[in-house]
């Protein structure tokens, strides 16, 4: 594979509808960590609540855009649910308690019992066709500069980033009002806001909810993109990816997740990319590196490079803000 | 105490009618001690009542209690009739009663401005439906903003507006604390200690502000230590000691009030069933003429917890062999800061602490604990899931054969031995204050650090304390004692030291401390003059009032 | 005077009051379990025989999430860190034990043993390598939080890329005949490894309780400062800390491999059942997590005669969740833990 | 705001560029020559069924090396992990297209397949599998892109309940991993078996992420079964293990497994110490035919293969692809998909590349039957026979086929 194709596929993968979904759902995560201080493990589940919104609705012969509603009501009913008991926990029983819900989601969605509705294991698939009905650039690929992307992803690419930004924007607008700055406080010292008038837990649920619609969002458009919807795709991993993107981009800042999301995505073809030219080089010569074992080291790659961005740059890429929880790791 | 409120039953001198906060009973325990534990107090509309005693009366405690961030174990107390029992913390500020909090509060990595715009109540823009649409709230938000810079102005502040809040000195910090509570609109503002770590020109503007407030119609409650502040500032103090309001008027009839000296400087009474102390004093004072190397000297060190905010700034101290050494002082004057640069935990900025000649600046704090340093610190000084006895072995951790060293300290604390099998959790104040000390002496300490052994104790568990601690200056420990209660702390010990502002004020030997009538005023300012001269007190009034 | 010891008094009654209502508390809580469990044995359709069969299993099951999530427990503890690369410690062990065991014929006992040492060293390692330094720079528990999923996945992958991804097997104790006792079946290797577990629990616990570095570990755990105020050497104690989890997990993955596939994501699979038993037995308490661990493991097996097989660990989640609910502190969880 | 500007106004330029059709278009792979073959691979090289992944590569490369012996193009890869995550599939899927790929061999999971299929035949490319066996594909709308060479578990179902009613089972307990593969198997079974009048005494479904599995184990025995079959991956060891400590043995009932186990290694797994251990046990298999050759020659080019499992099949996917640009003369995808039904039902048996090239180039219509034999895709490109070896596990832990039974889907 030559050097030329790995970059054009780093890229393309950067801004690929993936990563633009990625971004959406760290969108959301950063309103509720990076801003307001929660340790939501849960994504996930609210993502998963979007997608199988989105594909029930139109495979029981809703219109898309009603499916996409249903999706946000759907996660952010969901987020409402873990919200009310949860909030109130300390930081870390509110990690596991999320995890717990957000797994539990995923194994109530691929039970055999619920196969009827939610098409246990198999998932659901064929829900965007309406969708890609509207593509108006066809099936030929394009090339934007060194990248080629076929015309049915990009139509989905475009909206999606479209979508990116609008969030983004709206996030930016209520995180500058007098809310957003309740939401701050209350990470910074929540305290200090209950003694100035503000009812807390309502906000911390607000963010919540409204952070759990972001991630639905994000949950359609991965889902769109491949017309096709998985319990599994909605594992703890995919929560931790989303998390290792946050950090990346720097926690509580409005472009840190979409920088974090395309660096994350653009980082990880690379490697990807380079690993494999690396064992096509390697078959040449005795094999000591094997196609079957990129994968592998590409997922080292990642989990270090997440250490190193702790250990290094703190406030990620991007200097942000990480949320200063009140207990920290006892200092010796 | 109960005796010292019968002479003078003071609870009722304020109408119910002019009554913004009225307690009618609060009672609160923590495991073994209560914290607070009083009946009927009203707290005049419009007027500036000061709440004071010494630490561990209960101040703090009775502040989160009335404002919603502490649940009393049962009580009842309304503000402007209604009753706030059970209400949660942000509905009783808006009803109009906003507080602040002693250790400085603001959120950091924000604007000074935008600290201030946080406490503008009932906004449009706070609602989640409104705040995403700018326009719904932009007119409101400029005019939050115009008096946002007024009070900062007010405050002079107003050239910070757009400066991270994090980069205010202490003073200023505590400026914006009552700006940002009058934000708020109250009715009423608790402030506690408003004046806390801020330097004379700044305390004078605050407390120019607050009577403009009063005169204005504001009812101000604050916890205070400054005396002076108290006596210029109020028209009406509630002097709380363990929990108990012991007593309440004029700041004139409380200052002369017997109880509340005896609560600041300690009882007399409690002083005269230890009589070898003075003995002891005069005997060692006699050996300690012969010159030895100090077994600590601290010399012209400054630190505190944040860098670019000192605490202690330029202080010297020595303690010799053998030597009991109290340090005294105000609230926020560095005692306590000083007794955690030695035991090494707040940073050391410049300077330098020698213990018999080698600096220990750069050891690690077990380390130093190791090398013969004994550390009580103030509160959380036991291990509450441990027993005691596994309380006493981590004193000698690290070291061989502790079990008779145990046993040693054991002899000195009697009273533990039947104790050595509960969790220290479940013990009283006074208990813990010896489970501590007895584990900080079982490594055979050469010089004892103590921070306010008496704190929060009875009269009864005070004496003892103090008792305790003259047992173990028999045993030739060196001792540096930080003490609220001056009497009893300078009657037993060699030499003292008075700080102020992170600075040796006074020093001398305790009984000649003992009796300087300075001490009384650095505690209780000008007060006893005050007394003496009601003339000059009466100018000092009208001044005021032409002030505004 | 008089009214001060009034208050001492009044103090005294509160405290006993206080421990009469834990009493209270502890007593309806195992109450209600056993009123459940009876009342589960007698519905559920394979009779009591096969519900006590089920108990046992989730008993074998429960004492492995026990030793294996203690590390994270103790840590959690002590540091504040909640580590979740520490099911890689528990993968590492089998794959220790499998490896000496097939690849060099070594009698597994001894391979376990091996893989203690292997887990201790690896826990140990981790702390100097990663935590401490990371102490130092005072990080959030977040970003801990972070860096610990970092380490998992990077760990994970290490190990699928050595040993591959098809799962092994040891080479001795794979099938054994079943001893039945009451008519339950009991394993060799499982009564074996019940004795272990407990054995080892015991071991720990006596540690903790008698041992002046165990009393340390948990002088630590309650007031870090305080601690080093008092002359305990907070890092010799973490770091016993990190070795005791390390090899405790390894001694689990080990054990786990005896009565399933060794494989390069067991480890992993394993956490989120550590997780739920670590934190509704209370985070932090080494007893709370014993029991809340032994719950979802026999929840877990239970659950299986009446809930479809696929929703077994669903059941262990809610009833974390469940827990939490009634108990934001877990079972045992105290009101203020460290910091 | 800045920020958030900027990223706008650079988002609507960028997007103004590519519609303002400086974009260039560049449709599909030229026709021009056949010297060159790009084909893309998609397979588990991670996640949980990455111990599936190398045999299938390795097949892969066997077949690239055969076809350009037997004359045919130069076959370039490019591969793509699975690794059990839709979104990473999907990603490689992207680059696989972009590459300008004639056809993408995989995936290996069905569920992967399912949630990339729309990706890769809604652009108009050739899907290609050797190891999607799952109905749910069966029929889906793929616009004639997508191929499997394996047959739909409908047909193993089938010859698995026919075997245990010829064994004499009366009530059979299924024990079957909660996923796309094994589900479909398992409900295809389970029809077939109440089809033929057998009684299916318990099914449990176990979570694939579950450590332990004797709960399940003791859920099956409690229904007291004469058969019991298990459809699952090397996690079948453990169960194997449970069921025999729990006295259900190959000794006391009769025991059923299917491909995915490990079926080679099986024994040797369950106990190292007696490879007797499951002597009797019955395994159906889609068969490999000559696959026994195949898998020879495989496991001598690549000893350290751990299982073949699968790997003729993807060998037939790729041999199939480069005829069938043989045939059409072209690289085009759907050229080439136009002619792979052709190709498996023509009346000219052939049984590798060379010998089909030589008959193409006559002009004859050929009959591809490749190593995993006759393929005769139907008009939506599935296989509409197969050919199953039915496996019974000897005292030494071989296997011995006892009987090769072909099945064909009847309409």
């Amino acid at each position: 594979m030559d050097f030329a194709s790995i970059i054009s596929d780093s890229l393309r993968a950067a801004i690929s509808p993936t990563a633009a979904a990625y971004a959406l759902g760290a969108i959301g995560l950063n309103l509720q960590f990076g801003y307001a201080g929660l340790i939501n493990l849960g994504i996930a589940g609210s993502m998963a609540a979007g997608a199988y919104g989105l594909a029930m609705v139109v495979l029981s012969g809703g219109p898309f855009w009603a499916g996409l509603l249903v999706g946000l009501v759907c996660a952010g009913v969901f987020s409402l649910l873990v919200a009310l008991p949860t909030v109130r926990l300390r930081a870390d029983y509110l990690a596991m308690t999320t995890i717990a819900t957000a797994e539990i989601l995923r194994l109530v969605l691929r039970s055999s019992w619920a196969r009827p509705v939610t098409g246990g294991v198999n998932g659901l698939q064929r829900f965007a066709d309406s969708f890609y009905a509207l593509n108006p650039f066809g099936v030929t690929s394009y090339a934007i500069g060194p990248v080629i992307i076929p015309g049915r992803t990009l139509w989905l690419m475009l909206v999606a980033w479209i979508l990116v930004v609008i969030v983004a924007i709206g996030l930016w607008a209520i995180v500058k009002s007098p809310w957003g700055r309740t939401v701050i406080a209350i990470r910074e010292d929540e305290d200090l806001a209950r003694a100035l008038g503000k009812n807390t837990f309502n906000v911390k649920v607000q963010v919540m909810v409204l952070g759990g619609m972001c991630t639905a969002l994000a949950g359609s458009v991965l889902v769109t993109d491949q017309q096709n919807v998985n319990p599994d795709s909605f594992g703890t991993a995919l929560t931790f990816v989303v998390y290792a993107i946050v950090i990346m981009g720097g926690a509580g800042r409005i472009v840190s997740p979409i920088v974090g999301a395309v660096l994350f995505w653009l980082l990880l073809a690379l490697s990807d990319g380079i690993l494999r030219s690396l064992a096509d080089l390697s078959a040449l010569s005795g094999g000591w590196f094997g196609q079957d074992q990129v994968g592998a080291v590409r997922y080292v790659l990642v989990g270090v490079s997440l250490i190193l961005v702790i250990v290094f740059r703190p406030q990620g890429f991007f200097a942000g803000r990480l949320p200063h929880l009140r207990k920290k790791v006892t200092a010796s | 105490m109960t005796t010292t409120l019968d002479q003078n039953p003071l609870g009722q001198k304020i109408a119910l009618e002019d009554t913004a906060l009225h307690i009618n009973r609060i009672h609160r325990q923590y495991g073994g001690l209560t914290a607070v534990d009083l009946d009927e107090i009203r707290i005049p509309r419009g007027k500036l009542t000061a709440l004071i005693g010494p630490n561990g009366a209960g101040k703090s405690t009775l502040f989160n209690i009335v404002t919603g961030f502490d649940k009393p174990d049962d009580g009842s107390w309304a503000f402007e009739g209604t009753n706030l029992a059970g209400k949660q913390a942000h509905t009783i500020a808006r009803l109009g009663m906003i507080r602040t909090f002693q250790m400085t509060r603001l959120i950091s990595g924000q604007t000074v401005l935008e600290n201030m715009l946080l406490a503008a109540s009932r906004q449009r823009g706070d609602s989640l439906t409104r705040a995403w649409w700018h326009p719904s709230w932009k007119n409101e938000e400029a005019e939050n903003t115009e008096r946002a810079r007024e009070l900062l102005g007010r405050f002079k502040l107003a050239d910070k507006a757009e400066t991270d809040a994090a980069s205010l000195s202490g003073g200023q910090r505590r400026l914006l604390e009552v700006a940002r509570a009058l934000m708020a609109r109250p009715r009423a503002i608790l402030l506690d200690e408003p004046l806390a770590g801020v330097n004379p020109a700044l305390r004078e503007q605050v407390m120019q502000h607050l009577t403009e407030l009063r005169d204005a119609g504001m009812t101000i409650l604050f916890v205070e230590h400054d005396m002076d502040a108290v006596m210029g500032l109020s028209d009406h103090v509630v002097c709380m000691a363990l929990g108990k309001r012991i007593a309440e008027g004029t700041p004139q009839e409380v200052a002369s009030n017997e109880s509340v000296i005896d609560a600041y400087l300690g009882v007399h009474t409690s002083g005269n069933h230890r009589s070898p102390m003075p003995l002891a004093v005069t005997s060692r004072s006699a050996n300690s003429k012969v010159p030895t190397e100090p077994v600590l000297r601290v010399s012209s060190i400054t630190a505190g917890y944040h860098p670019d905010r000192p605490i202690l700034n330029g202080l010297d101290a020595t303690v010799s062999a053998g030597e009991v050494v109290a340090v005294i002082g105000a609230n926020g004057a560095g005692k306590s800061t000083l007794l955690k640069a030695v035991a090494g935990l707040v940073a050391v900025g410049s300077g330098d602490i020698l213990v018999e000649g080698k600096s220990i600046v750069k050891q690690e704090v077990h380390l130093r604990m190791r090398n013969g340093i004994g550390y009580v610190p103030q509160s959380n000084n036991v291990f509450p899931s441990l027993t005691v006895m596994e309380n006493l072995r981590m004193g000698g951790f690290g070291h061989r054969r502790h079990d008779d060293a145990i046993a040693r300290v054991l002899d000195m604390f009697p009273h533990l031995k039947e104790l050595l099998g509960t969790p220290a959790g479940s013990l009283s104040g006074g208990q813990r204050q010896s489970v501590a000390m007895a584990r900080a002496l079982v490594p055979r300490p050469q010089l004892l650090l103590l921070d306010e052994p008496s704190a929060g104790l009875s009269p009864m568990a005070q004496s003892a304390a103090f008792a305790t601690v003259a047992d173990v200056a028999e045993s030739g420990v060196s001792i540096l004692i930080v003490e609220q209660n001056a009497r009893e702390c300078l009657a037993m010990s060699h030499r003292g030291y008075v700080l102020e502002q992170g600075k040796v004020a006074l020093s001398g030997s305790g009984q000649s401390l003992l009796t300087d009538e300075r001490v009384i005023e650095l505690y209780l300012g000008a007060m006893k003059t005050k007394r003496a001269n009601q003339l000059m007190e009466s100018e000092k009034e009208s001044s005021e009032h032409t002030t505004d | 005077m008089n009214n001060t010891t009034a208050g001492s008094d009044k103090a005294a009654m509160r405290r006993t009051d206080a421990r009469t209502r834990d009493r209270i508390v502890a007593f309806s809580y195992i109450a209600g379990i056993v009123a459940a469990a009876v009342v589960l044995a007698a519905l559920n359709p394979s009779g009591p025989l096969g519900f006590l069969q089920a108990v046992s299993d989730g008993l074998r099951l429960g004492l492995i999430i026990a030793i294996t999530g203690m590390g994270l427990s103790l840590v959690f503890a002590t540091s504040g860190i909640f580590n979740f690369a520490h099911g890689e410690f528990a993968t590492l062990g089998a794959l220790v034990a499998w490896w000496l065991n097939t690849a060099l014929g070594i009698p597994l006992v001894l391979t376990i043993v091996v893989a203690i040492g292997i887990g201790g060293a690896a826990g140990y390692g981790s702390e100097h390598a990663i935590w401490r330094p990371l102490r130092r720079r005072g990080v959030s528990v977040t970003s801990a939080l972070v860096v610990g999923i970092g380490l998992a996945l990077a760990a994970r992958s290490v190990f699928l890329f050595i040993v591959g991804g098809n799962s092994k097997s040891y080479a001795e104790y794979t099938v054994q005949s079943a001893i039945s006792i009451g008519g339950i079946d009991l394993l060799p290797k499982q009564i074996v490894s019940e004795l272990l577990c407990v054995a080892v629990l015991a071991g720990l616990g006596l540690f903790l309780k008698l041992t002046s570095l165990g009393q340390a570990i948990r002088a630590v755990s309650d007031d870090p400062i305080l601690a080093s105020a008092s002359g305990i050497a907070v890092n010799r104690a973490l770091s016993t800390v990190w070795i005791i989890g390390g090899a405790m997990a390894a001694l689990g993955g080990a054990l786990l491999g005896l009565f399933e596939q060794v494989s390069w994501e067991m480890g992993n699979q394993l956490l989120l059942l550590i997780i739920a038993g670590v934190t509704l037995g209370g985070l932090g308490t080494v007893a709370g997590a014993v029991i809340g661990s032994i719950l979802v493991g026999i929840v877990t097996q239970v659950s299986v005669l009446f809930l479809p097989a696929e929703l077994k660990y669903m059941t262990a989640l809610a009833l974390l969740i469940l827990i939490l609910l009634i108990k934001p502190q877990g079972i045992l969880g105290r009101k203020q833990r460290v910091g | 705001m800045k920020k958030n500007t900027a990223i706008a106004t650079a988002f609507v330029a960028s997007v103004a560029l590519l519609l303002s059709g400086c974009a260039v278009s560049t449709t599909g792979p030229s026709n021009d020559s056949l010297s060159s073959l790009k084909i893309g691979w998609l397979l588990p090289q991670t996640g949980p069924i990455s111990s599936l992944g190398a045999p299938q590569i390795a097949a892969l490369k066997l077949a690239a090396e055969d076809i350009a012996a037997g004359g045919g193009p130069k076959i370039s890869y490019t591969g793509g992990d699975e690794a059990g995550d839709t979104a990473a599939a999907g990603q490689a899927v992207d680059r696989m297209l972009a590459a300008h790929v004639s056809a993408i061999i995989g995936a290996g999971s069905s569920s992967i397949t399912l949630s990339v299929i729309d990706k890769i035949t809604g652009s108009g490319t050739l899907e290609c599998s050797g190891m999607n066996t799952t109905p749910a594909l069966t029929g889906y709308p793929d616009k004639g892109l997508y191929f499997r060479t394996v047959p739909s578990d409908v047909l193993q179902g089938g010859v698995l309940a026919d075997k245990i009613k010829a064994d004499g089972g009366k009530s059979v307990a299924i024990i079957s991993r909660s996923d796309s593969y094994a589900t479909g198997l398992a409900d295809a079974t389970v029809t077939s078996l109440e089809h033929a009048g057998v009684n299916v005494a318990t099914r449990v479904d176990y979570d694939p992420s579950a450590t332990n599995l004797d709960a399940e184990v003791r859920k099956v025995v409690s229904s007291k079964p004469d058969s019991i079959i298990l459809f699952s991956f090397d996690e079948g060891a453990t169960i194997l293990q449970s069921l025999i400590q729990a006295g259900y043995g190959p000794d006391k009932v009769k025991l059923y497994g299917t491909d995915a186990l490990p079926i080679a290694s099986l024994a040797k797994t369950v106990d190292p110490s007696n490879p007797a251990i499951l002597k009797g046990m019955t395994f159906t298999q889609a068969s490999s035919g000559e696959g026994t050759a195949f898998t020879k020659r495989l496991l001598q080019k690549d000893p350290g293969l751990s299982t073949t499992a699968f790997s003729p099949y993807f060998y037939d996917c790729a041999v199939l692809i480069a005829l069938g640009a043989e045939k059409a003369k072209s690289t085009d995808s759907s050229a080439i998909a136009g002619e792979l039904v052709g190709l498996t039902n023509g009346d000219k048996k052939c049984t590798d590349y060379a010998q089909c090239k030589k008959l193409i180039d006559a002009g004859d219509s050929v009959q591809y039957v490749g190593a995993a034999g006759p393929l005769k895709f139907d008009k939506e490109g599935e296989p509409t026979t197969g050919l199953y070896d039915i496996l019974v596990m000897n005292a030494d832990g071989t296997t011995s086929t006892a009987a090769t039974v072909r099945r064909t889907i009847e309409k």
